[in-house]
């Protein structure tokens, strides 16, 4: 039959001018991750990753050393997430599991409606949990009872994956598949506003595609997203008013540093836009089909990007120009760098995590 | 064709039921003064369509092998201006005889025209 | 029948085209005439040839035994051209393509007996035919329709007496009654009508109703005085 | 003078006036007699403008053939109808279109009346674009693209030019299941016709597409609702694509509920037919796990039971009354019989040869009668038994203005009668072979069957016929006369005795039926057969033919008795036939033996697909009088592609003084297979498939009966009913086989297997 047409192959990279080395702290192995989105959670001291089957390791940010490691066998297809007292992964069958954050000790279950693939949005003492059939529901961390829950219906196709829920002072932010953005009451769940991004058009279910699948960012001037096939924007907090947006497609995510937004294309293309005006400043074409992950800043400022190759590449903030680059396995890094104020911890899908140091 | 020849076994003959089966309860419901649609609706259509007489409806009964001795019973209700006026049934005696053959009827296959009448497509 | 592969005719107008399509289909050569017939139709899909084109299409598949092709060229023929003056034309086609349907090569050595065929066809032929005489009383084609049409009739009468023989034979007397009553009823006139009386009489008289079969006889008597089942009359 | 709407000119009554001559401009393609007939003016009508001309505007646009149209007068009463016509489709072309091939779209375009000849417009290029795009979606492209241009032709005609880029098809990565507790994802997912990526790159299953969710959806349903889980709901479902457009995710979540139990049954509904017998036919009772299937089988036979009672219109429904706390169902069958329906008419169509006489013998249902349900598919089986019957198919539809009686609408479609062959064959029975036959089993549609044919191999030369009148008499007893010729010289069939014989026979047999299934044969022949011997002939051939002679009259007289519930007569798939036969030859012939034969078949579908099959055959013959053996002309024999694939034709039992195989007095043969039609083919009507192993072997006589020699082969075979004759090909590989025997793997007969 018809031999299918294979896929489009990543770009050859080109030389670059090695301005910026990329030094390895240690890098340790905490299991397959899979296709997921399994980022690592951060703290002062502690870097936490999980895998596909479930298992939570911690490591020593300074040493990469393994602290403690819990077997849940769950099915996993996001990473952790969590603050100082508490841990919460989520499996596919919809289970939330909270686990004491020092030792990784579970604390109690908790079952959300249907399939979860982000991590849940923890913090302003609430744990947030967005499921794949649409509806958001808030946790009581204690012990994981249901203090509200809203439900929206996907429209029939919809782009795999979703937005992580994003808590800010008094409210949950959360984009949803048809282009809606959500501002919810933390305490009760009920709207605040609602803006509309971009309106799905065009004739096939394909064509309509507008969810907001990149995470929302936000600065205390405003709130930034990107959808797919829809646009790049800038939201004033209080009433959801647009105050700019410009046609773009977006693909891993985006990244807010100093004045400017730094946005992947879902070509791969990377922007810095000015975040006052949505202005584009740089835009980076080299590494077309390398499906970058979402961007993150080093402590210089510069951009670090993984790719389907587990290449990490350094761009420079003012040129956009590719400035250093450095191998950490053959998998790809589709999850988003974690930056610390003097690395940036890397989690690729093979489930080796690193951390690196920047010397320019 | 010859009939069944004498030293065969005779063949077995599938088993004819015909016209309306009616039960008891359902015929005694029946009665004089009734309109036709309610005996409609009571005992169902006649199976046998007689041309003739409209006033009368006969529900006719047999069940017997092929061919062999018919063994009918009868119902027959008259109708006057569409009521129901007599009722009559040859109280299940059992009558009809074998079917017989007349010579007349063996034309009945023979009788195709044999010229065409039409004249063929120019 | 011909095997040789229609030739391709090249460009022309649609006179030319139209002139070589109706020189082939008199000398018979159909399929190369229906191939140009239809390449007329596609390069000049509204002009007057090729509205004459559909009809020969019809005609030469007929000539060719094509009955299903001549009635779908016939039928998009009056679709298209409801009002065009020979349409009775194509009514006539598709009448003698169910007429005839079935019928084959060996039709002259074994004629076929219509009433025992496929009646559907029968009916389908009566119906083209009896539309092509109620609207076009004056279509040099009604006149033979009008025959073939009481051969149709005929043949189906006779196609129910046969079948009440049938049911007769094997002691279904209901059916034969049934089907006799169906005759009388929509072939009245029929040549057949003093047959099916006297079949329904006899099986009126195997479901032991003489009544029945006295009223039937009479009927019979006064429609065909000689008919031999009347030596079953009671008279009086 | 009131406005005109675009009727310019003259001054005019208020009440318009009359046309004398209507004249046509601008029209270049569509010619004037179909324009007028469009108008709805005509000649010497009245002319109001205003609305007249809105009347003509308006039909003129209807057609769609016009992309402008100006009504003006001229002079006094001339009415200009001034057009300029809509360019037609002169030619669409489509390429880059691999998966769907572009005929096949060309199909799609035309239902969406996109085609040659056709008016154009703009609207079009959308239709023709949502139409593919709907073909490709419906089969999985979600990343097709397709862009059309139009080029403009002379002669106001356009031509389409569609390029279609396919892209990948999206194939199922990922089906999640979520909320499953009683039943593990694993269980669940192998019901789903949908089904994660597939190696094989021909299974299409893991192609998304909508109505296989639904349908995966419903068969989750029923498989809950099956085990006692009554409130199972399925929440939502949500299916999400990668942004490369190759993978699809698809989340099922599932209510599962709790298990629930029967608690009684009662039986509503007014009809004669006793209680007990209806309340026997409900297999489900107080305490069972609720399952839908059984509920729904039960119900399904109430209806039956009706319906043999006439009540073919009948039908039961079941209430169920749910009790969440105690969790346990209380179900109710409603029976509504409708009222009792009768037959009036049984009309045949779609036979091209075949007297509607013969069709209607075969019917069990009557007219006049009572329907019943079981007698009209009974009718159905006897219609397809006919061996030029391809297709039956019945309909049942009212009579108009009664709700009690019904017409019988047969549909039959005739397969393929009758084989003229002449063919040189080459048969691994025979070795080369010409055969001429000619088989007619619809002799000018009576039904009546004539078989003529001439076979000449290197080993029998015969010429044979035979006639078959299946309805001899009204009630179905058949008559077979038949007559052959044939000279059998051995000389170089290299594993049978050898001798020399020319027979001439002839013979009448009746089958008369018993009973719906069974049928009783008896029949009456004569054969006479002058035997040679040759150079290789064995001793016991030899001294046979000096104690014997060499000329035998045999009389014979042939008894059967059949009992066959098949539901076809070639590639059956479902019932069983036993056949008990004996042949004597009668006192008076110059031999005197005879044979009795037991052969039993049994067909049992497995699946819509594969049907098992299983066959075996007990033959023994002994001589009488002054004989105590079968002659040796007449004798069995075994191996061959009639009786035991893998072994040479008549090559197993015991041996002759030449050690060439001599047939034997007692043979039992048998086999085992798996039918079905081939893969891939479409229309697999007459080819059929087995997977096969036989077994069996011939002895010298039935004590000589030894288990152990048996031989045995398993192999493959393809059989194809073609126009020419039925071709059989067979590859098989004997399994205990000892030295000596002639193996032969590849065995293939051309032309009629008799």
């Amino acid at each position: 039959c018809a031999s299918e047409p294979e896929p489009t192959p990543p770009a050859t990279l080109t030389a670059t001018t090695a301005e910026v080395n990329l030094l390895r702290l240690w890098s340790s192995r905490a299991g397959e991750a899979g296709r997921g989105r399994f980022e690592p959670l951060v703290t002062d001291d502690q870097v936490i990753v999980a895998n596909r089957k479930g298992k939570v390791s911690s490591f020593s940010r300074e040493t990469g050393m393994r602290r403690w490691t819990r077997e849940l066998d769950v099915r996993l297809n996001s990473g952790v997430g969590g603050d100082e007292d508490r841990l919460y992964v989520a499996d596919i069958d919809g289970m939330v599991h909270a686990l004491n954050s020092a030792t990784g000790e579970s604390l109690w279950q908790a079952a959300a409606s249907s399939e979860i693939l982000v991590p849940v949005a923890s913090g302003f003492g609430v744990a947030v949990v967005r499921s794949t059939d649409g509806r958001v529901s808030a946790l009581n961390p204690e012990d994981g009872s249901e203090r509200w829950s809203v439900s929206n219906t996907p429209p029939a196709l919809t782009l795999n994956g979703y937005s992580r829920p994003l808590l800010l002072k008094g409210g949950v932010l959360t984009g949803l598949d048809d282009g809606r953005l959500l501002a919810l009451n933390m305490s009760n769940g009920k709207l605040i506003w609602e803006t509309v991004i971009s309106v799905p058009t065009g004739r096939s279910e394909v064509e309509r595609l507008v969810d907001i699948d990149a995470d929302i960012v936000l600065d205390d001037e405003g709130i930034y997203l990107a959808n797919y096939q829809g646009k790049a924007a800038r939201i004033e907090p209080t009433r959801g008013q647009v105050i700019w947006s410009v046609p773009l497609s977006a693909g891993a995510g985006i990244g807010l540093h100093e004045d400017s937004l730094i946005v992947v294309g879902d070509n791969d293309t990377v922007y810095r836009l000015d975040k006052q005006t949505g202005q584009t400043i740089w835009s980076n074409e080299t590494m077309p089909a390398r499906r970058l992950s979402p961007p993150a800043f080093t402590p210089a400022g510069d951009i670090v990007l993984g790719d389907v190759e587990g290449y990490v590449h350094v761009l420079d903030f003012k040129t956009g120009k590719a400035i250093g680059r450095t191998r950490l396995t053959e998998e790809p890094i589709n999850a988003r760098p974690i930056a610390t104020d003097d690395a940036v911890i890397v989690q690729a899908t093979d489930g080796l995590v690193a951390a690196y140091r920047f010397a320019r | 064709c010859a009939g069944d020849p004498f030293w065969l076994p005779s063949a077995h003959k599938i088993s004819i039921q015909q016209g309306n089966l009616l039960n008891e309860q359902q015929l005694a419901r029946v009665i004089v003064g009734m309109e036709r649609e309610e005996v409609r609706e009571l005992i169902g259509t006649p199976v046998v369509n007689t041309p003739f007489k409209g006033n009368r409806w006969d529900y006719v009964f047999t069940r017997g092998p092929a061919g062999s001795a018919v063994k009918a019973r009868r119902v027959s209700i008259i109708f006057e201006d569409n009521l129901v006026a007599q009722i009559d049934s040859n109280q299940d005696t059992e009558t009809g005889e074998l079917p017989e053959k007349r010579y007349w009827w063996e034309l009945i296959d023979k009788e195709s025209t044999d010229d065409t009448p039409y004249q063929e497509l120019d | 029948c011909a095997t040789q592969t229609p030739t391709e005719v090249g460009s022309g107008t649609a006179e030319e085209l139209y002139r070589t399509a109706k020189r082939s289909l008199n000398q018979g050569d159909f399929l190369t005439a229906i191939s140009t017939f239809e390449t007329l139709g596609a390069r000049y899909p509204f002009g007057s040839y090729t509205q004459q084109a559909q009809l020969d299409i019809a005609y030469a598949y007929l000539k060719q035994d094509e009955f299903d092709n001549a009635i779908n060229a016939a039928d998009r023929f009056i679709k298209l051209y409801p009002r065009s003056e020979n349409i009775d034309y194509a009514f006539y086609i598709k009448g003698v393509s169910h007429f005839s349907r079935g019928g084959s090569v060996m039709e002259r050595i074994f004629p076929r007996d219509m009433a025992k065929v496929n009646q559907q066809w029968l009916r389908n032929a009566f119906t083209e035919f009896d539309t092509l005489v109620r609207r076009f009383p004056d279509s040099k084609y009604a006149q033979d329709s009008l025959v073939r049409m009481a051969y149709l009739r005929d043949e189906m009468a006779r196609h129910e007496l046969i079948t009440a023989k049938f049911y007769y034979q094997r002691g279904a007397m209901v059916a034969v009654i049934n089907r006799m009553s169906y005759l009388l009823e929509h072939f009245d006139g029929s040549r057949h009508v003093p047959n099916a009386l006297a079949l329904m009489a006899s099986a009126y008289e195997s479901l032991g109703q003489t009544d029945r079969q006295q009223d039937t006889l009479r009927v019979l008597a006064a429609t065909s005085p000689e008919h031999p089942a009347l030596e079953k009359l009671t008279k009086g | 003078q009131e406005p005109v709407s675009r009727v310019d000119g003259g001054a005019t009554k208020p009440g318009g006036f009359v046309v004398s001559d209507i004249v046509i401009e601008g029209n270049e393609r569509i010619d004037l007699g179909t324009i007028l007939n469009y108008l709805p003016i005509r000649n010497r009508d009245r002319f109001v403008p205003g609305e007249d001309s809105a009347r003509v505007l308006r039909a003129l646009y209807e057609t769609g053939l016009f992309s402008d149209v100006v009504v003006k007068r001229r002079g006094t009463n001339i009415l200009v109808v001034k057009v300029v016509e809509r360019p037609a489709i002169g030619s669409i072309s489509i390429n880059g279109n691999k998966k769907i091939d572009t005929e096949e779209l060309t199909k799609s375009l035309r239902q969406a009346d996109i085609a040659l000849g056709r008016v154009y417009n703009r609207s079009i290029l959308e239709t023709v674009e949502r139409e593919l795009r709907r073909v490709y979606f419906s089969s999985g492209n979600y990343g097709s693209e397709i862009d059309i241009n139009v080029e403009k032709l002379e002669r106001n005609r356009v031509a389409l030019d569609i390029t279609i880029t396919e892209g990948a098809v999206a194939r199922i990565e990922h089906i999640n299941i979520v909320g499953n507790e009683s039943f593990d994802e694993k269980t669940l997912l192998n019901l789903l016709q949908s089904s994660e990526k597939k190696i094989n790159p021909f299974s299409s299953a893991d192609e998304y597409s909508q109505v296989k969710l639904a349908a995966d959806i419903e068969t989750l349903r029923s498989y809950y609702q099956d085990r006692g889980y009554i409130r199972f709901e399925v929440d939502s479902t949500q299916v999400s694509i990668s942004q490369d457009k190759r993978d699809i995710f698809i989340v099922i979540n599932i209510r599962e509920g709790e298990r629930y139990r029967l608690r009684g049954i009662e039986l509503e509904g007014e009809v004669d037919i006793p209680r007990e017998e209806l309340l026997s036919l409900i297999t489900v009772k107080e305490g069972d796990v609720f399952a839908r299937k059984d509920i729904v089988s039960s119900s399904n036979a109430i209806n039956d039971r009706l319906g043999q009672d006439g009540y073919a219109f009948a039908d039961v429904d079941v209430l169920p009354d749910i009790n969440d706390e105690s969790r346990d169902v209380g179900l109710t069958f409603v029976i509504s019989p409708g009222k009792r329906v009768y037959v009036r008419r049984i009309t045949f169509t779609g036979q091209y040869k075949t007297r509607d006489e013969v069709l209607r013998r075969e019917m069990r249902q009557l007219e006049g009668s009572r329907f019943s349900p079981a007698l009209v598919n009974r009718s159905r089986i006897r219609l397809q038994r006919l061996a030029f019957m391809q297709g039956v198919s019945i309909r049942t539809p009212r009579v108009p203005g009664t709700d009690d009686q019904v017409d019988l609408e047969i549909t039959v479609q005739e397969g393929q009668s009758g084989s003229f062959s002449a063919g040189l064959g080459y048969g691994s029975d025979g070795g080369a072979t010409v055969n001429l036959a000619f088989q007619q089993d619809n002799l000018f549609g009576t039904g009546e069957s004539l078989q003529f044919s001439f076979d000449n191999s290197d080993t029998v030369r015969q010429l044979s016929l035979s006639f078959q009148n299946p309805y001899f008499t009204d009630d179905g007893i058949s008559r077979t006369v038949g007559a052959f010729i044939r000279e059998t010289d051995t000389s170089d069939q290299d594993s049978t005795s050898r001798y020399l014989a020319s027979t001439r026979g002839a013979s009448v047999r009746f089958g008369v039926p018993l009973s719906e299934f069974s049928t009783f044969r008896i029949g009456l022949g004569y054969e006479r057969t002058e035997l040679g011997t040759t150079t290789e002939s064995s001793d016991e051939v030899v001294n046979f033919l000096e104690e014997e002679g060499d000329t035998f009259n045999i009389y014979d007289l042939n008894l059967g008795f059949t009992y066959d519930t098949r539901n076809r007569t070639v590639f059956a798939t479902d019932g069983t036939a036993h056949r008990l036969s004996l042949e004597a030859a009668i006192p008076g012939s110059d031999y005197t033996y005879y044979k009795l034969g037991y052969s039993f078949e049994f067909f049992q579908a497995l699946t819509d697909r594969y049907t098992l099959s299983s066959t075996l055959r007990v033959d023994s013959g002994y001589g009488y009088g002054d004989f105590d053996n079968l002659p040796f002309f007449n004798r069995y024999f075994a191996g061959g592609v009639r009786t035991l694939r893998g072994y040479d034709t008549g090559s197993l039992g015991p041996r002759d003084s030449k050690d060439n195989a001599a047939g034997g007095d007692y043979r039992t043969l048998g086999t085992v297979e798996v039918i079905f039609p081939p893969p891939f083919v479409e229309e697999p009507g007459a080819t059929r498939l087995s997977l096969f192993t036989d077994f069996g072997n011939v002895f010298e006589d039935t004590n000589a009966f030894d288990v152990d020699e048996f031989r045995g082969s398993y192999g493959v075979a393809f059989v194809w009913l073609s126009p020419v004759g039925p071709l059989t090909f067979s590859l098989s590989n004997p399994y205990n086989d000892q030295e000596g025997d002639e193996k032969q793997q590849f065995q293939f007969t051309i032309g009629s297997i008799f």
